[in-house]
């Protein structure tokens, strides 16, 4: 699964990577930051096209693969997060850290470009929007269904 | 001759975030005239109420893979209207 | 203190530079291989010119901070090692995870090119070598004096 | 006009890994006649036992910082010889 609805871990990423061949992980941690636009941002919402984000993310992890000798791991979080709470993560070992570097950055660029993941960011003066549309969010109940 | 006549299809649409807001729905079934293909079925749901909110091509998936609006539809494919992605 | 004597741990480094308006924080760990040249290694020693090797470290993270809008946090383990075990660490957290991967991959570059650490590879086979000048080491002692 | 009247400098030599192994020692004070580079303290190291095991240019740092064989000497220096870095 790489959709998760409670905290992400790094060091579970890794361990599911490295290896005694593996000299070199990359890996790379996205948190939720304070603002967005100039605006304060107090926490937001990660919602899912859930079976369809479960193969954009396995496809990801196959082409990183193949394309370079490594292993890759990663997770995205959905749900309500604080700010500074992991959002996303993602572990690459290879013998190379060239590759483990180009593997971990690949994942990531692919993970925001194809994944079908949503956010609205709930800002300190009240208001909600929806990233990327612009539109603001009427709907404040938990659009997740958790 | 009539329109009653027309071999229908029907596709389940899955709204995510705000175009989930605009339509105030997540899921329905939507019942076109056969040949159809996204575009016709974005047509139909910009006829919506709140559905002129929905821009004339937005990035859908079709059986959990993108396509271009041009593809065609079939009976019992799940389309999903999909929002500006983002994630990470 | 940028050379440890005890087991590294990434957690701590990112740690040191996650902040709520750092979004992206890459970050690279170098784990000690399991073979090299061909032969099995079973562990290996590292040791430093230490007082430099702190000043080297200092100077890669200032300039890290200073080329990109970034904060850098890196470790080097020196003493004896089992395979799998982390030798180098490094965190670098930016409002732009461009600058995080940039920022991140310049340290450990670096800490290769300038920092004046040196290792003695033990193969199965009984071999001791230094890595790097390919000299056979005769000296069985904890060069490290610790 | 002897070589005894001529003034003397007095470097600390530190030696590293493959290096220390060559000398069997990791440190040593070195006198050398005024005025004297880098690559002066290099040959006479290089003339010790073991010594010819040592690159005629090896990496060098002087108080803490790399720099070419070409570099003065003064007394009190702490002169590094440094084998290929294998750090990460």
């Amino acid at each position: 699964m790489f959709l998760r609805f409670t905290p992400l871990e790094l060091g579970e990423l890794i361990a599911q990577v490295e290896s005694p061949a593996r000299g070199g992980v990359a890996s790379f941690l996205g948190l939720v930051r304070n603002h967005h636009g100039g605006r304060q941002v107090v926490r937001l919402e990660y919602s899912a096209y859930e079976p369809m984000a479960e193969a954009e993310c396995a496809r990801i992890v196959a082409e990183a693969e193949e394309r370079w000798d490594c292993g890759v791991a990663l997770a995205h979080r959905i749900g309500m997060l604080d700010v500074g709470e992991v959002a996303v993560a993602v572990a690459a070992a290879s013998p190379h850290r060239e590759e483990a570097f180009a593997a971990c950055r690949y994942a990531i660029e692919e993970i925001k470009r194809r994944v079908p993941i949503w956010k609205r960011e709930f800002f300190v003066d009240g208001g909600v929007e929806w990233v990327g549309s612009g539109a603001r969010s009427e709907l404040l109940r938990d659009t997740t269904g958790r | 001759m009539t329109t009653t006549e027309r071999a229908t299809l029907t596709v389940r649409i899955l709204l995510f975030g705000s175009y989930a807001e605009f339509l105030g729905r997540e899921a329905l079934e939507l019942a076109l005239p056969e040949p159809a293909t996204i575009g016709d079925a974005v047509a139909r749901l910009r006829s919506f109420p709140g559905g002129n909110r929905l821009p004339a091509r937005p990035l859908c998936a079709l059986n959990l893979s993108q396509v271009p609006a041009e593809a065609p539809l079939s009976s019992g494919d799940e389309l999903a209207i999909l929002p500006p992605l983002a994630g990470g």
